[in-house]
């Protein structure tokens, strides 16, 4: 070996993590960039992929006239509130089966069982009990987002480290406090790719929703427009999902770093 | 307050394989503001005694019972834990005031009280940092903050000295003596460190290899308050003596005679 | 391509009105022409459009919707050249129900509906289309009239019956059944308003192009909308006359479409004995989807309907 | 104080798990006990609700003639390769999101933007690239169980306790021996939640894939159904649905349990 | 196998306040076949010095250099951590056995090896339990059978006996100290215990609180192998006195006084 010797390299630098956000703007101008390249290449037809300009342009006209925006309100309204719900009762339920094994054996199976059914299939039961107009589309998100927390809520509660627990009860805890002060809080990592999950969900199931009986909304405008088989709506409506995806799950995001902030 | 243990026992399942039986049957009781210290080999059930007199894990067989005058916005018991079991993501302080919280304290009171723990185990300064970001000596010191502050009936303490250098080892020791002197609490304190044991307790609990069982309880007839002179008294020597035979007198190191 | 040995393959939706097609591959006549025809089985009118833009299917037979008309003025290859159903005088396919709780608050005529909520299954459909044109024949302005997407026949009957909108359209059997339950009131025939080209044949251009193929699948379609015709949709003075091989129809289309044949044979709808498409009619919903702003461009009828194909295998298949 | 003294009770009990199978098929029976009650009740019309029997005796039908299986296992395959690929995928993209601070910068806000797209929306374009038969299907499953998946991986790399890492390095291990023998087994808990997730998503997407040009699949059997209004096949198809999935996540059940054999 | 510490300081970043500074500067060498002990009050940057020489952390400023003969199938190094860091999801056997799969060590041999030091440290029987199954001193002798398995140029150990009762970290000290007689490897020790660090150790480092510098380097002349007796020598009580001296004289328990 040389004079020198070996120096020593970090080998657990890469644990550290510094954020970048300027490679996540350049991948997607990429895949924009790709998109307009794809549309104007006319490998397909402009009538399955339009370039990409021509889609602005087209969310342009209905945003200039307005009409966008009344979109955007019903939408995130419906939303909002659906994502409340089901994330609301999405956690409660997850720490009720994570926490106690009897409410598990109890409930879990039926959870497992009713999870795959269709959202679609459910709509006529809900718009049953519920009507035709707002709070059967609500119940509908509601529903999607639902699971997903609660799967991922239990399964982080049920990593919780005992010890923890055993610590919060030698310090006096009973067991709402043992939920509140150790169970959320070392489940909040979890819970929180689980409210990804549901916010990614309500966006989708949005279009669900809105397939019976609305009026306005996003998901109203991506189905007329794929009924109607306008492409260049249909893609400029997904972009505004996705967009709203995008803001969404930033937002999640500044939470998340706000309500975790023992980990860097 | 008083604490008696009624030929408690714990064998833990193993799914694979047999059962291991940590802890014989043991009995014994810590009277109202007594300090015993329990030594024993690595794996003979020391941790496993005081987790179930703190009743976080069910003996096998018998019971642990407490007597004595209820106590007034006190718990019974707080535990520093071997492991530490410091919230990951509270600070410092915020795990210091846990406790209180519990307790129903009043916010201003909490923070000044956990201020005050921590500055008694040496930790002003660090009030804000999270718990990986303390070294593994402050981390424990935290833990002891956590359990001081509470002012439990009963302090039960897993080796709570055992990451600390010497100088502050000593000081933790003449600290906990002063506490203890001043609030008349019981201890029940678990060591491996001989010295510690004598120069803390009122009685040594010495037990055998796993499973372990109770080979002997010294009574430790020395003034109080402890100081650090004490050590160098004969009389001092001679429990130190003693207490070290009993314990060699055990055998090999995990290698429990059983009984 | 569709050429040579390689199968016709067509995109057909389970419905009674397909009942030709069903009937002339089950009768042999496609191979009698020589063709080999695969059917693709689509769940609804959108489908069939994409696949024939994807070429993963040469021929199309279904409902003529907004879409269609979107994806034909947006570069979709391909030419309606036959029918495939109507809403006929003295048909009965297509009623508007009225919920029990809204016919009983009244709401029982065309002139009523202003304010109200009429379900039909997707924005530009053609029950949309019908929506619009009925109230244009009774002069009432689309606006006033809450046209609301249901998704599905299914949801529109469960909405009308659980008193949760005031009317929608619904299909035959599913009218009657309604009535005989009491889960509704049917306010009217849309036939008894209408005529109107509801579903149509469309090939893709590069069949369209090729003559002998078009040919041949138009004349073995043709011989299956005959069959069908005379043995099930004959009236004298109104009344049904039931053909030699009604029951064998009835059996066809029972396989395809897996309904019961009691109950196709109460739903029976309209198709040209002749498979000649209304090309005038085409020109009318173009235009009516266009002023209703559910047509952005307004597709050439010159250069997406063909009805020379058809009168050309006439001639050919003699009456 | 009674002489007896305050016998110490262990706080902790509840922390200690076992399992109580019959309490799960109790509640699955009530509630199937409460749908016959209702479908027999008179309160709904049987055209919604069909009562619990009505509907087993339609599936019995079916079942008898074999029709069933071909739809269940024409389902089964697609949800597989769907499922595979997507799992897959998802496993390997999530980790090495987690890993790499550089990758996770750069391919994140994608991951967030396209998540969000309505699957319906993206069916056509999958039939212009895969043709309209299996391919585009199992392509539509992998693409819904892919996110899931995912997200979830990429949430439990993070929380990996970097000690745990260091330790790995100091023994030798590098990148790649830290992802599988340390990064894999910590985060399994969480990819498990998102394979559950990914499940049921698989099981939603396969009535939304059997939606166009299908000729067998329970998602056709539910969808044709709906069409023929045979409320009583469609309950079926959802309670087959349904079934697959109890079967699917205690199949998942069992193997997470093979593989996370160092939680009790 | 020679290890070089240059310059070697570390300030911790905090989000919300000042920098900490751990570690001074500090430069040292350990030279081939040399066992150096490291011993300063807690929080004085110890763990963090052994992260970077393990290469686990990058050292604000300075380097540390390894020369001599390339190690055949065997690590430069290999770390005892103070929080152990055991994989909570592979057995104790498990546990053991990983470094030699990183090795390329067959698997046959890895089993007979990873059996041969559970035995050594007294965890036979054990061999098939988690983590979470063990005690606190168990748990630390299974990190330290980990570390020794593969059989590193340099063995770094923090504290790696703190969990250990006297009996068995008596055992655990002659136990090390053969071991290195044996092989010659080199060796850095955290310790808190001063006899531990005399009897052990070639060379003491003494380090000032925190930011810890080094206050002094001591040789242990002391002739090996090293066995109880050397205990009762006079040399050695001298060398205790003397590093008790430098420690003390470091003043306040965890306030540093800089340098
Ligand atoms: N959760 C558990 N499951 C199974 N066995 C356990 C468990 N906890 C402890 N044991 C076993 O019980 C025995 C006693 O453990 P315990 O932790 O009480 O020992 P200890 O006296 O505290 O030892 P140390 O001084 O090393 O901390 C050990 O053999 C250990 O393997
Ligand atoms: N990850 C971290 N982030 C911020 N500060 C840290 C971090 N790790 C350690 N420190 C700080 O660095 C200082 C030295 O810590 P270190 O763990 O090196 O001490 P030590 O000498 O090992 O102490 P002990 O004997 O108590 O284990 C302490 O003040 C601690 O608060
Ligand atoms: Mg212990
Ligand atoms: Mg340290």
């Amino acid at each position: 070996m040389s004079r020198e010797g070996t120096v020593v390299r970090d080998k657990a630098g890469f644990l550290e993590r510094r954020k970048d956000r300027r490679l996540g703007v350049l991948t997607v101008l990429v895949v924009l960039g790709l998109w307009e390249a794809v549309g104007r290449s006319g490998w397909v037809s402009p009538f399955f992929l339009p370039p990409l300009t021509q889609v602005l342009l087209s969310g342009w006209e209905i945003t200039r006239s307005g009409e966008v925006f009344s979109h955007l309100a019903a939408s995130l309204w419906r939303i909002g509130s659906g994502f409340a719900v089901g994330a609301g009762l999405g956690v409660l339920l997850g720490v009720a089966l994570g926490f106690s094994q009897k409410a598990d054996d109890a409930i879990h199976p039926l959870v497992a069982a009713t999870y795959p059914v269709p959202k679609i299939a459910v709509l006529p039961l809900l718009i049953l009990w519920l009507g035709i107009g707002e709070a059967s589309k609500v119940a509908v998100i509601g529903l999607g987002v639902f699971f997903p927390v609660a799967i991922n809520a239990r399964a982080g509660v049920r990593n919780v480290d005992p010890l923890l627990v055993k610590a919060a009860l030698s310090l006096g805890s009973g067991r709402w406090g043992v939920v509140r002060k150790v169970i959320l809080p070392a489940s909040l990592p979890m819970i929180f790719a689980g409210l990804k999950l549901g916010v990614g969900i309500a966006l989708l199931l949005v279009v669900t929703a809105e397939m019976i009986a609305a009026e306005s909304g996003v998901g109203f405008l991506i189905l007329s427009a794929a009924d109607l088989m306008q492409t260049t709506r249909l893609l400029f409506g997904i972009m505004l999902l996705s967009g709203l995806g995008l803001f969404l799950s930033w937002l999640l995001g500044r939470v998340e770093r706000k309500l975790i902030p023992w980990r860097g | 307050m008083r604490t008696v243990v009624e030929g408690v026992s714990k064998a833990y399942d193993h799914p694979k394989g047999p059962q291991t039986q940590a802890l014989g049957r043991v009995d014994f009781a810590i009277e109202e503001g007594e300090f015993v210290a329990l030594v024993g080999p690595s794996g003979c059930g020391k941790s496993t005694l005081l987790n179930i007199v703190a009743g976080l894990l069910a003996p096998s067989t018998g019971r642990v019972r407490f007597h004595g005058a209820s106590l007034n916005g006190r718990p019974r018991t707080a535990v520093v834990f071997q492991d530490l079991a410091l919230f990951p993501w509270r600070s410092v302080e915020g795990n210091v005031r846990y406790g209180l919280e519990e307790l129903g304290v009043a916010r201003r009171d909490r923070r000044r009280r956990a201020r005050e723990w921590l500055a008694l185990v040496g930790l002003e300064g660090f009030e804000a940092h999270y718990p990986h970001q303390l070294s593994g000596g402050m981390k424990q010191r935290a833990a002891i903050a956590r359990a001081l502050a509470v002012d439990p009936g009963l302090l039960l303490m897993d080796e709570p000295f055992s990451a600390l250098d010497a100088q502050t080892r000593m000081d933790m020791q003449l600290e906990l003596s002063r506490i203890y002197e001043a609030t008349a609490k019981s201890v029940l304190y678990i060591t491996h460190y001989i010295p510690e044991a004598v120069f803390l307790a009122d009685r040594v609990i010495v037990l055998t290899g796993r499973p372990g069982v109770i080979r002997e309880k010294v009574r430790v007839d020395l003034p109080r308050p402890r100081e650090e002179r004490i050590k160098v008294e004969p009389r001092y020597v001679e429990y130190l003596e003693r207490i070290w035979g009993l314990v060699r007198g055990v055998g090999g190191a995990a290698e429990g005679t059983g009984s | 391509g569709p050429l040579g040995a390689e199968p016709l393959r067509v995109g057909v939706l389970r419905l009674t009105s397909s009942a030709p097609v069903f009937i002339a591959v089950e009768e042999g006549y496609f191979k009698e022409e020589g063709l080999s025809v695969e059917l693709r089985f689509m769940k609804s009118a959108q489908p069939v459009a994409v696949a024939l833009a994807g070429r993963d299917i040469d021929v199309g037979a279904t409902g003529l919707t907004a879409g269609l008309y979107n994806a034909l003025a947006g570069g979709l290859d391909a030419r309606i050249v036959a029918d495939k159903g109507r809403v006929w005088p003295g048909y009965q396919l297509v009623g508007l129900m009225v919920s029990n709780e809204a016919w009983d608050k009244g709401l029982r005529r065309i002139q009523d509906l202003p304010g109200r909520r009429v379900g039909v299954t997707q924005i530009g459909s053609t029950f949309h289309y019908m929506l619009g044109r009925v109230l244009q024949k009774h002069g009432i302005p689309p606006s006033r009239v809450r046209v609301t997407p249901l998704g599905g026949v299914k949801n529109m009957m469960d909405a009308v019956a659980t008193n949760r909108i005031e009317t929608a359209f619904m299909v035959q059997p599913f009218c009657s059944v309604m009535e005989a339950r009491k889960m509704g009131h049917r306010m009217f025939w849309v036939s008894e308003h209408l005529s109107y080209q509801i579903a149509g044949i469309f090939l893709s251009g590069s069949v369209a192009r090729q003559k002998a193929t078009a040919l041949s699948f138009l004349r073995a379609y043709i011989r299956g909308c005959r069959v069908y015709y005379d043995n099930c949709l004959q009236r004298v003075d109104g009344k049904e006359i039931r053909g030699p091989a009604f029951d064998r129809v009835m059996d066809t289309i029972s396989k395809y479409t897996g309904r019961k044949p009691d109950l196709i044979a109460r739903g029976l709808n309209y198709n040209d004995r002749n498979g000649v498409l209304l090309a005038q009619d085409i020109g009318t919903q173009i235009n009516w989807y266009h002023e209703n702003g559910l047509l952005q461009k307004r597709p050439d009828p010159a250069k997406i309907v063909d009805t020379t194909l058809v009168e050309k295998a006439l001639s050919q298949l003699g009456p």
